[in-house]
């Protein structure tokens, strides 16, 4: 065994020896090698040490991680080589070295985490053969460093602030009265005439807010829809009937309902049987407004939120009692079942859109055009970065190689 | 006899035939029921005449009611089970790209595998863990299993009492805690995910069964997702292959290969474009292809008959609703018969 | 005041989460993952709502012997059978062999995946009434179906056998799943990017704020 | 007991598979089982998984010994009492009088999810998605490992096809998803090309769900005649 680690030798010396008796031991245990069991050979298999250990501050951290990187034994250049392990042996704040990780042969690269920015560490690396070792030269002591900054992070952030700023330029705009022009959505242009639909026919309204919590996004869209709902609904006498499947939803929809009601001038007519919590078991909870849809058969249900696997159960037994149904949600695999069985149906991003869109207020509008200058640079990164890259790879074109690298960096999100 | 009356007795019937059935399985004097092909062939023709009928009247003009839709699934579900057929499977690309990813691992590599589902998806998923942690444990790859969903462990449990059964690997005896682990469920979604990068032992400081994590010997020196070789994540939906994806690939750069319900696999195919899969089985029909290339056939195997029975009904009735709705002027909305 | 300090804390808070991503150093490398345990805390305290409504309307409907009270009684039974072995069992209470495992296996396991299962023939029913070639739009739907179910099981194969290899349904099925699949998937999932974008900024800016009680 | 259990299981499988037919007593009756269990299996697990595995053993970690019988006790956590603090704060919607109190939480809450998820889809959903779409048409110049030279390798025309069709296929989506312009003209036909992508992606995933589904279907089947009634061979 070559050692040309700095001081402390005879005791390093032996503590090696003892680790790395103990670590075989358990490596013997752990993998068992039939070919080497079967020889009993005792001939030793040499290998050459890793060269090049370097130790760096892993980037853009709490000051917690370090990177290790070599470059691997001689020996371990082709698979199956003599290499079968390598052992990670580490030091803190010059104290002795200790096994830290064991690696597969044919790793070079390690990322020592969990440490702490007041310490100093020093690492060497050992390659391990069936029955051999040599380890390489330590690293200089090292500490973490932590940043301020994910600097790797700028153009993702550059991006969002652009957008955002867009979104706050519109909404600015809507604000001094600039008239702001939004497509119509069908579906959203239906919720009144669905509304009015229970009016006539005297029976209840169904509100569904789908099956997550408040922690998802879908659901917070449902909420809010679902405030403008309750304004519409508060100025008839309609019942609203909302099932829901999580605690916390039903306190966040009871205090939408009820400020709706206020708003409208008749906290009165509020009850917080309006909102009944079912079970927060997907199945049981459908089980539950099956029953609800069969027997009170609603002439209005919105299915509006996160779905899963109860999208189709819902809007099936919703189009068999002859409801007006407007769905929503922005799970793509629960689109295809709303689209037939439902009258209506937002489709992902108009999810997100209906509630500004509803309730007409122009700084909610405004929002909306800044979602759009989004989807433009979208469109636009995307054809010039398709014709970037194909000129540069078809023909080689270098400066078109540049715009590519480029566009590729800036929107990588490693 | 009223209504009511005969479906009383019918519910007695059923349980009647049951009882006996079940006393006669207890008994073992009732044993499995196989058709011969003529019977199957002729069970087919039955079922393929009645849904012309059925194309008839829905093209005079009124749907036949929707439980004789149900009954019709059913049958084309229950039957095949009985039948003796065999048909011919095809791999698809990201079946073959899954399976070359872990063959090419050397033995000894460490896999970990995330059990993110419940037993309501156990018919689709069940089959793909199976023979999942049946091809590891015959190639030496070492298993390490966690969930994200409550149930997940269980599931893995269950799976991994079938993988040891097999005789390969019974002579091999793979022992706990050194060739493979099952580290048990943690609450917290993707944030779990996110943590296991920083290292794993803090999000699972004792296994399934409550040994210590450090105490296990496959996972002692695993700190976090560098010490990973390959990555396979078993998902029904939330949270699933979508945050492995969005937490461990894009951030740690995890390697991971996706084994979805078929609900959730088209989902995948941007990611799997996209690089950051490295390859995806979907649904039962991706069980079987990776039996079929792991050389061992299972459930996923044996459901594929019922399965490609179901598939031809659901498109019969689909081709029987737009035959009567094109032959009855289009516009002319259906009226729903009885 | 009632109305100010929630809107406060959601734009504060909101606010800080958004910069978390972007600033490595402590406390913001720890924001991620206090939320997630807060957030299931929170979770956890707030079943003890629900499962109180629960229990509330279930009485109201024995006491009021309004329509199946009947089964209002079994819902409370069946709530009381799990939840007292869950605590009465300790820590181990989910354990192989516990009668909370047994309840799970055989009670809580069929049925829930029984309603699953029915699924499948809702599916059919709306095969043969909802879904029509009504447009261009829906026969596309259905033409991309048909490939995909015919294409994923062997039957498809069987019935284009004689077709060279690479034109067989099973080849078709893999080129939409590929690419015209793919690329809707990815428009959706830039859009609902920016959706999520905007509507998160509506609500850390406080111009959405429906959720807590309008405005 | 064993017994017992199948037929259980049996029975309450039949009585959901009878709403098929129709509402009835044997349905409901399954279904108020379900509401029950269901809702006390979470309420059980949420208390022991999060109020205790994450609350309780985190503030007052018990104590723990290492091999060698020294003392590894983690530090407790004391920012898991800001969790347990919402948490009450939540409950206070049980007393009328201080129910408004309950909406700080929840503030916390939707700011939070707001926070996270605007950055998280940011990034996976936008900014990956809109790289992924960046690539050459037609084919690559791939270094070759031994000879170190790059040589320009052209894609089958299968791949061309496709990525041409997935480039327009997220250009025409995006413009579908458009808010701040009419449906009309050029734009108008663009759209509709985004939509037909929309309803493919939509067809694909119908396809997917009935094979999903059916496969559920198919494991119920196993357990109705294989486990319970023991005829599948």
């Amino acid at each position: 065994m070559r050692c040309r680690q700095p001081g402390h030798t005879p005791l390093l010396l032996l503590a090696l020896i003892l680790l790395f008796v103990s670590t075989d031991v358990c490596v013997a245990q752990s993998e068992p090698d039939p070919a080497g069991s079967l020889m009993a050979d005792t001939a030793r298999v040499t290998v050459a040490p890793p060269t090049s250990v370097i130790v760096t501050d892993h980037k853009y951290d709490n000051g917690d991680a370090l990177e290790l990187s070599w470059v691997p034994s001689i020996d371990d250049r082709i698979p199956g080589g003599k290499v079968v392990r390598y052992q990670v042996y580490r030091s803190v704040n010059e104290g002795e070295y200790l096994p830290i990780q064991e690696l597969l042969p044919g790793s070079n690269f390690f990322l020592d985490e969990s440490l702490h920015r007041d310490s100093v560490y020093s690492y060497y690396v050992t390659a391990y053969s069936r029955n051999d070792s040599a380890m390489s030269v330590a690293t200089a002591p090292v500490s973490p460093q932590r940043e301020w900054l994910h600097v790797d992070r700028a153009w993702l952030f550059v991006i969002a602030l652009i957008i955002s700023l867009a979104v706050f330029y519109f909404i600015r705009a809507a604000r001094k009265g600039e008239d702001l022009f939004i497509r119509k959505i069908a579906g959203l242009e239906a919720v009144d005439e669905a509304i009015g639909r229970a009016t006539e026919m005297g029976r209840p309204i169904l509100y569904i807010p789908g099956i997550l919590d408040m922690d998802d996004v879908q659901t917070l869209a449902a909420i809010t829809i679902l405030g403008r709902v309750a304004r519409t609904v508060a100025d008839y006498e309609i019942q609203v009937r909302m099932p829901v499947s999580r605690s916390l939803v039903m306190t966040a929809a009871r205090e939408t309902i009820k400020t709706a009601y206020q708003t409208a001038g008749r906290p009165d007519s509020y009850s917080d049987d309006m909102v009944q919590y079912v079970t927060d078991e997907q199945f049981g909870y459908v089980a539950a407004v099956d029953g609800i849809m069969v027997r009170e058969k609603p002439a209005t249900v919105f299915l509006l939120g996160a779905f899963f696997a109860e999208s189709l159960i819902l809007a099936e037994t919703g189009n068999s009692i002859n409801a007006i149904q407007i769905a929503g949600t922005a799970r793509p695999a629960q689109l295809p079942f709303f689209i037939a069985a439902c009258d209506f149906t937002l489709i992902g991003e108009e999810l997100f859109a209906a509630s500004a869109y509803l309730s007409g207020e122009p700084k909610q509008l405004g929002s909306l055009k800044g979602q759009d200058v989004g989807k433009f640079i979208a469109m636009v990164v995307i054809i010039i970065g398709v014709i970037a890259a194909t000129l540069a790879q078809a023909w080689e074109v270098p400066f078109m190689q540049q715009v590519y690298d480029a566009l590729t960096f800036v929107f990588s999100t490693q | 006899m009223s209504t009511r009356t005969w479906e009383l007795l019918v519910v007695a019937a059923v349980l009647i035939v049951s009882t006996i059935v079940y006393l006669g399985k207890v008994g073992g004097w009732i044993g499995g029921v196989s058709f011969s092909p003529a019977v199957s062939i002729i069970v087919i023709i039955l079922i393929f005449l009645s849904l012309v009928w059925i194309l008839v009247r829905t093209l005079r003009g009124s749907l036949v009611d929707r439980r004789i839709v149900f009954l019709f699934v059913g049958l084309a579900v229950v039957l095949p089970f009985f039948m003796s057929i065999t048909q011919k499977i095809k791999i698809s690309p990201e079946v073959q790209q899954l399976y070359d990813a872990l063959e090419a691992l050397p033995p000894g590599s460490k896999v970990l595998v995330s059990f993110d589902y419940d037993p309501p998806s156990a018919p689709e998923l069940q089959p793909m863990a199976e023979s999942f942690l049946r091809y590891c444990l015959r190639s030496d790859l070492k298993v390490i299993i966690i969930g994200l969903w409550p149930q997940g462990p269980q599931q893995a449990d269950l799976a991994l009492q079938i993988a040891l059964e097999d005789p390969e690997i019974q002579s091999k005896s793979p022992q706990y805690g050194v060739d493979y682990v099952n580290l048990g469920f943690q609450a917290g979604n993707e944030f779990v995910i996110q943590r296991m990068g920083a290292n794993i032992e803090s999000m699972f400081p004792r296994d399934y069964f409550g040994a210590a994590y450090r105490d296990l010997p496959l996972v002692r020196n695993v700190k976090n997702f560098s010490n990973i070789d390959y990555s396979f994540n078993l998902s029904a939906g939330y949270p699933g292959t979508q945050e492995w994806v969005q937490v461990a690939v894009d951030r740690y750069g995890l390697r991971l290969g996706g084994g979805n319900t078929a609900v959730q696999a088209p989902m995948m195919y941007p990611y799997l474009n996209a690089g950051q899969l490295v390859g995806l089985l979907g649904g039962m029909n991706g069980a079987a292809e990776f039996e079929l290339l792991t050389g061992v056939t299972g459930k996923g195997t044996k459901f594929m008959l019922s399965q490609s029975f179901a598939h031809m009904i659901v498109i019969a009735f689909v081709i029987i609703g737009n035959a009567a709705f094109f032959a009855s002027g289009r516009r002319k909305p259906l009226e729903q018969g009885k | 005041m009632r109305r100010e300090i929630p809107l406060l804390i959601t734009g504060i808070v909101g606010a800080v989460f958004v910069l978390q991503y972007f600033i490595p150093h402590w406390p913001f490398s720890k924001m991620n993952a206090w939320f997630s345990d807060w957030f299931s805390i929170v979770a956890a305290f707030a079943i003890w709502l629900g499962a109180l409504n629960l229990m509330k309307i279930s009485l109201q409907k024995i006491a009021g012997r309004k329509e199946d009270w009947g089964y209002a009684i079994v819902i409370i039974v069946s709530f009381l059978v799990i939840v007292i072995p869950g605590f009465g069992g300790g820590q181990g209470y989910r354990e192989a062999g516990t009668f909370f495992s047994w309840l799970y296996e055989w009670v809580y396991t069929p049925l829930s995946s029984t309603m699953f299962a029915i699924l499948a023939f809702f599916v059919a029913s709306a095969s043969y009434r909802a879904f029509r070639a009504r447009n261009l739009e829906a026969t596309l739907l259905l033409v991309a179906a048909f490939f995909v179910m015919l294409g994923r099981v062997p039957v498809g194969d069987l019935l284009t056998g004689f077709m060279p290899t690479g034109w067989q349904l099973s080849d078709l099925a893999g080129w939409v799943m590929n690419f015209p699949q793919a690329a809707g998937q990815r428009a959706i999932m830039i859009g609902i990017a920016l959706g999520l974008v905007s509507t998160s900024l509506r609500i850390i800016l406080g111009i959405e704020r429906s959720h807590l009680g309008g405005e | 007991m064993e017994h017992l259990a199948v037929w259980i299981a049996a029975l309450l499988t039949l009585g959901i598979i009878s709403f098929l037919y129709k509402d009835n007593a044997w349905y409901k009756l399954s279904e108020a089982i379900f509401v029950g269990i269901s809702a006390g299996y979470w309420f059980v697990v949420l208390f022991w998984d999060n109020v205790h595995g994450k609350f309780w053993t985190g503030v007052f970690p018990p104590e723990q010994y290492d091999a060698a019988g020294n003392v590894i006790t983690e530090a407790p956590d004391y920012m898991l009492w800001v969790g347990a603090a919402l948490g009450i704060l939540m409950l206070m919607r049980l007393i009328p009088k201080i129910g408004w109190i309950s909406r700080w939480p929840l503030a916390f809450i939707v700011g939070s999810t707001s926070g996270l998820y605007l950055i998280n889809y940011f990034s996976s959903n936008m900014m990956r998605q809109v790289q992924g779409t960046i690539m050459p048409l037609f084919g690559m110049w791939p270094t070759d490992p031994t000879t170190g030279e790059t040589v320009f390798q052209a894609l089958p025309t299968y791949d061309i096809v496709g990525n041409v069709v997935i480039l327009v296929g997220v250009f025409s989506g995006l413009v579908y998803f458009f808010f701040s312009k009419e449906h009309r003209g050029v734009f108008g036909a663009t759209a509709k090309v985004g939509i037909f992508f929309l309803m493919v992606t939509f067809g694909a995933s119908f396809g997917y769900t009935v094979m999903s589904r059916m496969s559920l279907l198919i494991g119920r089947v196993d357990f109705l005649f294989g486990t319970w009634l023991g005829l599948i061979k």
